[in-house]
């Protein structure tokens, strides 16, 4: 079996889509930064798998892959430390109690 | 930079918001002193740049403009600081410059914030000169805003009535004209300029006249209706009654007396001069709503028991007869739509100017509810039959000179369209006179209304300096119109033979 | 003559406008009247030489072969319109003119005069005397107009000062609602005046600068009036309704005209216009100003000859004002307004004059112009004999304190001086030789006959009514009973005081003597003499019917007795709608005030407020209304907000990849 | 590799080295260094600003065209080091507070991080570079939003940020990732991938490519429909870090923006983004517009505000010409000092009273007539009125946009211009509360800190002198002439 593009495409494309339908319906925070999670390394896979087969002979792919991880898990970090301090203000990570701002 | 008369135009304005800087918050006296000085300045160099003018043009030179004078400002764009005059922006400054002046003295006791009241005040003068000294069309455009904002606060703070929303009315309204009108100039500057470099200066654009025949029409349109919003135009005039009534007195003299004077001035500078074979084709559009203004304003005047409304849609009328006359494109009907402006501008001051007298002392401006003002304050009612008179054209006051040229060069136009609508337009004579009269029956004459008005006073001598002035050059206008008259039709030679060029 | 008298005739007046306008409040009574009256004589004086020069110095410039010239004596610039239309400031000199300036500083200076005693005790009496000044400026400038538009712009000034007369009791209602009417009505009819000029100079200033039209201002009268077959000729081509366009010019400008002088169906501001001082009316109302119409007619009678169309107008115009007017005189109580409308219809008699005065010779008559010296004679007789009435009714009205004849009766012991000059004045008036009237009339009504047999005897009629309303009024006021109050009260009704007294003796005198002038010598539409001889049938018919007239009258009304108002009871209707003045008022009540003012005007002012207005509130909530439709999406979840954050991105992909399909 | 070459980064040395001072006093400098931290830090990076201003640029790329400074960049650079030197101005006071004054080296260090990521963002001519940049800007913000840790509207604040940001960058790099397999060689070079779009026929993919990477600086810009999270979190978030998100983070996004759109999409620019943009602008202004509209809490005012000033801003984007960017480098200019000369007022008020709504200024010059004055012409340059620096800003983008003859782009400006009239609306309601709502003031007369005068006297003299001085916008043109070399 010939494991052409497709075969990496796909997969990154349902779990990008699959990200931004759980970011859009979960309402637990930390579900939500998964959903994130999956988002971006669905990114990640394509730069991979766009570098492995349309430009095979580069890295540059390859290397924005790595800062997009390192960034992603900054984000995260940075994510979880102001989520906690919610949990704090009001005792649970639902999402949709978070919503005294608006109009 | 400075040598040039007409820059001082501007920067006694500027040097007088910078004095009233300096003045204690409430020192009236000081105040007072700055504004005087300076109006007095201002008037005294408006009638030294008219002699001078006339002197010039008596001297031989022809050439379109005078005291010429330009500074590069944006270079990039090719944005100048050019000014220019030709015998209308001379009289225009000059109006500008006694309504300033009479302006000045009108608001004697305003209160509260008296600083604050004149600062702006000046800003808005400051505005009007720069606009009819500009011929490069974006400080042309830029004087034009500066003149339009300071009224929001001016009859927000110190006006009257429902002034909240009045003001905020007056403002959009004439923001939103002057937001047609600045897409109408970009449009004239980018397609009169060469190679990705626009073209402001007026004369400049007139002399290429590169504009193509498709975008004259839509350019056209769009300056047109922007300076029609402030000329008063129907349908766009009705912030007009409502900014009126609720202004305070200096302010809606300055607004009706010059202010709405730009938008005429501006019709005819840019959109017709500029514009010409979009004028020919388009004119007979704006034709038939000023037509309507003239008719409409008039017979809503009729109606209206405040004061200022009266005035308010009397201007409607008036304005709308500029533009009317503007828009016949022959040389005698656009001289009387200058005369008009110049005679609305005097009288419709002096107008606001008394009836903001009138309600400082009986605190109403309701027709019903005064009567006998006559017998009261006599010097007041006759300034107000006086300026009731040149309003309705009495002959020997400036608005009957500027009717008539408007009506003989209006009939100068043959086909049956323009017929009809000067017979029209001939018609308000009529109804102007109906409403003026009403008034004056009811306010001046008659039996006193109100015996709490026993007691009033009648003017005081700032107030009486203020009304002698419009009245003496409304009458002025009115008895000696002839070298007026010469000198604005000359400054039209240029414009109608761009119009003839057009056909 | 040099140009210091004609400016200085112009400008004496104004000045004292000004005096007096601006200095009167400083002044006393006594000086501002004698300043008045004094500057009145000076300038009558004046005008008396001019006219004098004019007539009778037989200087080549004013007559020339026998013929008198017209002469403009100055003539400068005011303002241009273009190079063709220029209107001009100057003085013409002209038999009519001359006339006019004799007349009108006449009248003036008695009305100065006699107004000295009147006004005594008004408040505003510099006031009045600035006013009259300004009215006597702008008529001496009306009738030495050099072209249409100065007369226009002195038609307007005049429309002023009778304006500001009229009210000068501004603290009554009546009075001020009476000016406002008179003002208004004749500005409505200027209108139609200036409409015609318009029209007029548009054809004249539109022929080639160096034809014949093309020497002067298309405004000016001399070189209009010169040429009226130019005048035409440049108007043809175009039509109206089927009339030449020239026609349908010069019935417009006599619709100015027809304001003026109060011609039917403009005539509803001169009765009110009595609420003004009495010797206004004598002044303005009477002699001079109302009598503007006619003058326009004879001014540019040439321009009305070419088009006869025009001149029919005016006959059929002045027979129905004529008839009307004398109609509603015999059915009113106020003894001004019955002399008011007794001038309305002696106006209209000169019209028909006018209107019947063809120059070109018809058959069997030798002289067409007559209608038009007769009837600038029965002016100038008839503002003599009618200011004279007028200050007459004044010493009435003084005496008694009442306009209304109800009050009066028996004054004739009274008031002997009043009494004589009154009944002069009405012997006048009624057409009786030799006064003044009868001349006049007599020539008048040869005019008409000779135009038509039905003008001659319609017209005569009317002169009969007058005789009959005159001698009414006559009786009712001096006979009849004495009102019983004279003998109770205090003040018993005397004769007015010398200042008074004077004007009324001297105006007495005139009329006496005026019809024996030679008018014909002096003013005829060419300028050529013409010697007046008396029609011997027409002046017998005439003369008859005015003595039945007379005689009529005085079976009815020189004693008390109840066949008046029998007579009344007998015809109620007529009665009433007469004296109603068949409802001409209510009629202009209704549509200006029903129909322009409730409807016309109160409509556009509701869509002005509504819906133009409402238009842009309408904006301005529709913007507000789609502000609140949005706010839900700043939901404040953050999951909806990425969510319209992924549709936004995924829609503008989708968007744009489908137009670019 | 030429170590050299770092010294061709010459700003963001010098953003690195104040941070290592500033991060080594606070860290190691105990009481005594926190208590002159602000001053110190303030004259500090004011000396930073004009060393930026007069240091020449360098034009030369390093890093193989990854990083170059050209004087675009370098103007823009000095640019948005005047606003954050008036930023710490009106924090100054701010930071001295209770509440803060323990941890305001982390605020002062925070900033100047994200600072440094927006210079390289501006700097960044590979788009690794730049993600790099814009995330090390956009990062260290959601902890600055969270500042207030007493105040839940803070956290609430933060965590919408932090959320949307992440979302956004995930967008981002999707978009990326996709623009990376249309590269032709493997290249994440702007000038390459010009070179490989060139002649490209628009594909589905390469749209979406596109559409996402506008998403994804449109966050940053907050352009409509990626705005929601502005109001919330320009509302929540302390002051000064409000004002420091609406006029720096946005400035060097669009400088950002312009630079990625023209050099790396610029073949792409009639055919796809063009309408693209013309959609985006036109909801950005029209939507901004209408929910200022409503708003009765000054900060959430200004976030929409600055949403439709963002659409104004973009307009520049519409003409790829240096006589565009050139305008809308100025347009950020006058907008950093206009808007923060309202913020400067906020801050001001708030500190000292603790309101924010606009009701609370009703009659305010009643009691601060200066504060008025300023909130005026402040008001008055952001609606755009002569002769305040906001006209001419205005003006000249709206000039610099119609120098194509295209109809399109005059109806765009046509759009614009009738937005001004509803932004005119509400900036007036700012001014009628001040000057002309009836009733006592609810804030009580007070004096402002030095620091924030001095805020507060920049930021005035700006908007009058900006616009009348046509030095600055020549200076702009000047200075993005040569990239369009």
């Amino acid at each position: 079996m010939d494991l052409t593009i497709l075969w990496y495409i796909v997969p990154s494309v349902i779990m990008f889509c699959a990200g931004v339908y759980g970011f859009c319906t979960r309402k637990n925070m930390i579900a939500l930064l998964i959903s994130l999670e999956l988002m971006l390394n669905s990114a990640d896979l394509n730069f991979i798998v766009f570098n492995r087969f349309l430009f095979p002979g580069t890295m540059d792919g390859m290397v924005f892959t790595l800062f997009a991880i390192a960034i992603a898990a900054a984000e995260t970090a940075v994510a979880i430390a102001i989520i906690i301090n919610i949990y704090r203000e009001i005792g649970n990570t639902d999402i949709t109690s978070v919503k005294q701002m608006k109009f | 930079m400075f040598s040039n008369l007409l820059i001082w135009f501007v920067i006694v304005p500027i040097i007088m918001m910078a004095g009233l800087a300096c003045c204690g918050n409430s020192n009236m006296k000081a105040i007072r002193a700055v504004m005087v000085t300076c109006s007095t300045v201002l008037l005294g160099m408006a009638i030294w740049l008219v002699c001078e003018f006339l002197r010039l043009r008596g001297a031989g030179d022809t050439s379109e403009m005078l005291f010429q004078g330009s500074w590069m400002w944006y270079e990039p764009l090719n944005i100048h600081l050019a000014v220019g005059v030709d015998g209308i922006s001379v009289l225009m400054l000059l109006l500008s410059a006694i309504i300033v002046f009479a302006g000045t003295f009108a608001s004697w006791k305003i209160s509260p914030l008296p600083k604050n009241f004149f600062l702006w005040f000046a800003l808005l003068s400051t505005g009007v000169f720069g606009f009819f000294i500009s011929i490069d069309m974006f400080t042309m455009f830029m004087f034009y805003e500066v003149a339009l904002i300071p009224m929001y606060l001016l009859i927000g703070v110190w006006g009257t009535g429902r002034k909240e929303y009045s003001a905020m009315k007056l403002t959009l309204m004439l923001m939103g004209g002057s937001a047609f009108l600045m897409l109408g100039l970009l449009g004239i500057a980018w397609h009169s300029g060469s190679a990705g470099v626009p073209e402001w200066n007026i004369l400049q654009i007139a002399h290429n006249n590169s504009i193509d025949p498709s975008w004259q029409n839509l350019l056209f349109c769009f300056t047109f209706v922007g300076f029609g919003v402030l000329g008063a135009m129907f349908p766009f005039h009705t912030w007009s009654p409502d900014g009126h009534a609720c202004a305070p007195t200096a302010v809606s003299m300055l607004h009706a007396g010059v202010l709405m004077k730009l938008g005429g001035y501006g019709c005819f500078r840019i959109a017709i001069y500029l514009l010409p074979s979009a004028a020919q084709e388009l004119s007979w559009i704006f034709i038939i709503l000023t037509g309507i203004s003239i008719v409409y304003g008039a017979f809503s005047a009729c109606v209206q028991t405040d004061l200022k409304y009266i005035n308010a849609y009397s201007s409607v009328s008036h304005c709308g007869m500029v533009l009317f006359a503007i828009l016949m494109l022959n040389q005698t009907a656009m001289t009387g739509g200058i005369l008009q402006m110049l005679s609305h501008g005097l009288m419709t001051a002096l107008f606001f100017a008394l009836i903001g007298m009138i309600y400082g002392r009986t605190h109403t401006r309701d027709i019903r509810q005064m009567g006998g003002l006559m017998k009261i304050m006599p010097y007041l009612g006759v300034c107000y039959m006086i300026a009731g008179f040149a309003s309705l054209g009495l002959p020997g006051m400036s608005g009957f000179v500027a009717e008539m040229t408007i009506f003989f060069g209006a009939f100068e136009d043959s086909d049956l369209f323009h017929r009809i609508f000067v017979i029209a337009a001939t018609c308000s004579i009529v109804i102007t006179a109906v409403y003026i009269l009403r008034v004056v029956g009811k306010l001046i004459l008659g039996p006193v209304q109100d015996e709490h008005h026993l007691s009033l006073t009648d003017a005081s001598w700032w107030e009486r300096l203020s009304t002698v002035t419009l009245i003496v050059c409304l009458a002025g206008i009115g008895f000696f119109p002839n070298w007026i008259n010469e000198t604005i039709q000359n400054s039209f030679v240029p414009i109608v033979n761009a119009l003839q060029a057009a056909i | 003559m040099g140009i210091t008298l004609p400016i200085l005739i112009l400008a004496l007046p104004f000045t004292m406008f000004l005096i007096l306008g601006i200095g009167g409040v400083k002044m006393s009574r006594k000086l501002a009247g004698t300043l008045g009256i004094l500057a009145n004589g000076a300038l009558a004086v004046m005008a008396y030489i001019v006219a004098f020069t004019y007539f009778f110095s037989g200087e080549a410039q004013f007559i020339l072969d026998g013929v008198r010239q017209q002469v403009q004596l100055f003539d400068v610039t005011w303002l241009a319109f273009t190079e063709r239309m220029v209107v001009n400031i100057g003085f013409l000199l002209d038999p009519i003119s001359a006339m006019m300036l004799v007349v009108i500083t006449t009248i003036s200076f008695m009305v100065h005069l006699y107004s000295w005693g009147y006004m005594e005790h008004e408040p505003g009496f510099q006031r009045y005397y600035a006013f009259l000044a300004l009215f006597t400026f702008s008529m001496l400038g009306l009738v030495v107009a050099t072209n249409i538009f100065q007369m226009y712009i002195f038609w307007e000034l005049v429309g002023v000062s009778s304006y500001l007369l009229i009210g000068f009791f501004y603290k009554l209602p009546s009075a001020v609602s009476a000016s406002k009417k008179a003002f208004i009505v004749t500005r409505f009819a200027d209108l139609f005046m200036l409409i015609g000029i318009l029209v007029l100079s548009y054809y004249v200033s539109h022929t080639p600068a160096d034809g014949p039209l093309g020497g002067a201002s298309a405004f000016n009268f001399m070189m209009l009036n010169a040429q009226p077959t130019n005048v035409l000729a440049s108007t043809l081509g175009a039509t109206f309704l089927s009339g030449s366009v020239l026609t349908w010019a010069m019935i417009l400008i006599f619709v100015g005209g027809m304001g003026k002088s109060a011609m039917l169906p403009l005539h509803i501001w001169l009765p009110d216009a009595m609420e003004g001082p009495t010797p206004v009316s004598a002044l303005i109302h009477a002699a001079t100003m109302v009598v503007a119409g006619v003058y326009l007619v004879a001014r540019f009678f040439p321009l009305y000859c070419i088009v006869p169309d025009s001149l029919t107008f005016i006959t059929v115009v002045g027979a129905i004002t004529a008839f009307y007017a004398a109609v509603v005189a015999c059915a009113q109580i106020d003894i001004k307004r019955i002399l008011a409308f007794s001038t309305i219809s002696q106006i209209a008699f000169m019209m028909v004059a006018l209107g019947c005065a063809y120059n070109e010779p018809i058959e069997g008559v030798h002289y067409s112009g007559l209608g038009y010296m007769a009837g600038m004679f029965h002016l100038f007789t008839h503002a003599m004999f009618k200011a004279l009435l007028f200050l007459g009714a004044g010493a009435l009205i003084h005496a008694v304190h009442s306009n209304d004849y109800t009050k009066m009766g028996g004054l004739r012991k009274y008031m002997p001086i009043t009494h004589i000059t009154f009944l002069i004045g009405c012997l006048a008036i009624a057409g009786i030789w030799p006064f003044s009237g009868f001349f006049s009339k007599d020539e008048m009504l040869a005019a008409m006959f000779n135009r038509h047999w039905f003008w001659g005897a319609w017209m005569t009629m009317v002169a009969g009514l007058t005789a009959f309303y005159m001698f009414r009024m006559y009786y009712l006021v001096f006979w009849w009973e004495e009102n019983p109050e004279y003998k109770t009260s205090h003040h018993k009704p005397h004769d007015a005081p010398w200042q008074m007294s004077l004007p009324l003796i001297i105006l007495a005198a005139v009329s006496c003597v005026a019809g024996f002038i030679p008018f014909g010598e002096l003013v005829t539409y060419n300028g050529e003499p013409y010697h007046i001889h008396i029609e011997a049938p027409v002046a017998a018919t005439s003369l008859t019917v005015a003595v039945l007239a007379i005689g009529l009258a005085t079976a009815m009304y020189v004693k008390k007795n109840p066949w008046p108002t029998r007579l009344k009871n007998m015809f109620p209707a007529l009665w009433q709608a007469a004296h109603r003045r068949f409802y001409w008022d209510e009629i202009y009540m209704f549509i200006t005030h029903n129909i322009i003012f409730n409807i016309i005007c109160r409509g556009i002012a509701w869509f002005d407020r509504h819906i133009i207005d409402g238009a842009m509130d309408g904006m301005a909530a529709v913007t507000n209304w789609c502000s609140v439709r949005i706010k839900g999406m700043q939901s404040g979840t953050v999951t909806a907000y990425v969510r319209w954050y992924f549709i936004g991105a995924v829609l503008l992909a989708a968007i744009t990849w489908i137009c670019l399909l | 590799m030429d170590y050299s070459q770092f010294g061709a980064m010459l700003p963001e040395l010098i953003i690195l080295g104040i941070f290592l001072i500033v991060f080594c006093t606070d860290t190691f400098g105990g009481e005594g260094a926190r208590k002159i931290l602000t001053p110190f830090t303030t004259v500090l990076f004011g000396l930073a600003t004009v060393a930026i201003w007069i240091i020449p640029s360098n034009a030369e790329p390093i890093f193989g065209g990854m990083y170059v400074d050209t004087t675009a960049c370098k103007a823009m650079k000095a640019m948005l080091n005047v606003g954050v030197f008036i930023v710490l101005l009106q924090s100054a006071k701010w930071t001295d507070s209770d509440e803060v004054a323990i941890r305001k080296g982390e605020f002062y260090e925070l900033m100047l991080v994200t600072l440094f990521g927006m210079y390289l963002m501006i700097s960044a001519r590979h788009f690794l570079l730049f993600v790099i940049g814009l995330e090390s800007a956009s990062l260290p913000l959601a902890a600055m939003v969270a500042f207030n840790k007493k105040h839940y509207e803070s956290h609430e604040a933060a965590i919408k940020y932090i959320l949307t940001a992440v979302f956004s960058s995930a967008i981002l790099l999707m978009g990326l990732s996709l623009v990376y397999a249309f590269s032709g060689n493997g290249s994440l070079y702007f000038d390459d991938i010009r070179v490989a779009l060139t002649g490209e026929a628009p594909s589905g993919l390469l749209i979406a490519a596109l559409a996402f990477v506008i998403a994804g600086i449109g966050f940053k810009l907050s352009l409509v429909p990626f705005h929601l999270w502005t109001a919330d979190v320009y509302q929540g978030a302390p002051t000064a870090i409000t004002a420091y998100l609406s006029v720096i983070s946005k400035g060097s996004a669009a400088f950002a923006f312009f630079v990625i759109f023209v050099q790396a999409f610029g073949s792409m620019y009639s055919v796809v983004w063009e309408w693209m943009m013309y959609a985006v602008i036109i909801a950005t202004i029209t939507i901004g517009n209408l929910f200022a509209m409503r708003q009765k809490n000054m900060k959430r005012f200004m976030a929409f505000s600055s949403i439709s000033q963002a659409g104004y801003i973009m307009l520049g984007v519409m003409t790829e010409s240096a006589l565009g960017l050139g305008s809308m480098m100025f347009y950020i200019f006058v907008y950093i000092v206009s808007n923060l000369a309202v913020f400067s007022v906020i801050s001001a008020i708030e500190r000292k009273t603790g309101l924010v709504g606009m009701e609370d200024y009703d009659g305010l010059h009643k009691t601060n007539p200066w504060l008025s004055f300023a909130m005026t012409l402040a008001m008055f340059s952001l609606a755009g009125i002569p002769p305040f620096a906001g006209f001419f800003s205005k003006i000249l983008i709206f000039t610099s946009v119609t120098a194509s003859d295209s109809m399109a782009l005059y109806m765009l400006v046509l759009v614009a211009l009738i937005n001004t009239i509803i932004s005119l609306y509400y900036y007036l309601l700012v001014v009628k509360a001040i000057w002309i709502n009836p009733g006592e003031a609810k804030v009580e007369g007070f004096r402002s800190s030095g620091a924030e005068r001095l805020a507060l006297w920049i930021c005035v003299a700006g908007i009058i002198f900006f616009g009348l001085v046509p030095y600055i916008y020549q200076y702009c043109v000047d200075m993005a002439l040569p990239m369009f070399n």
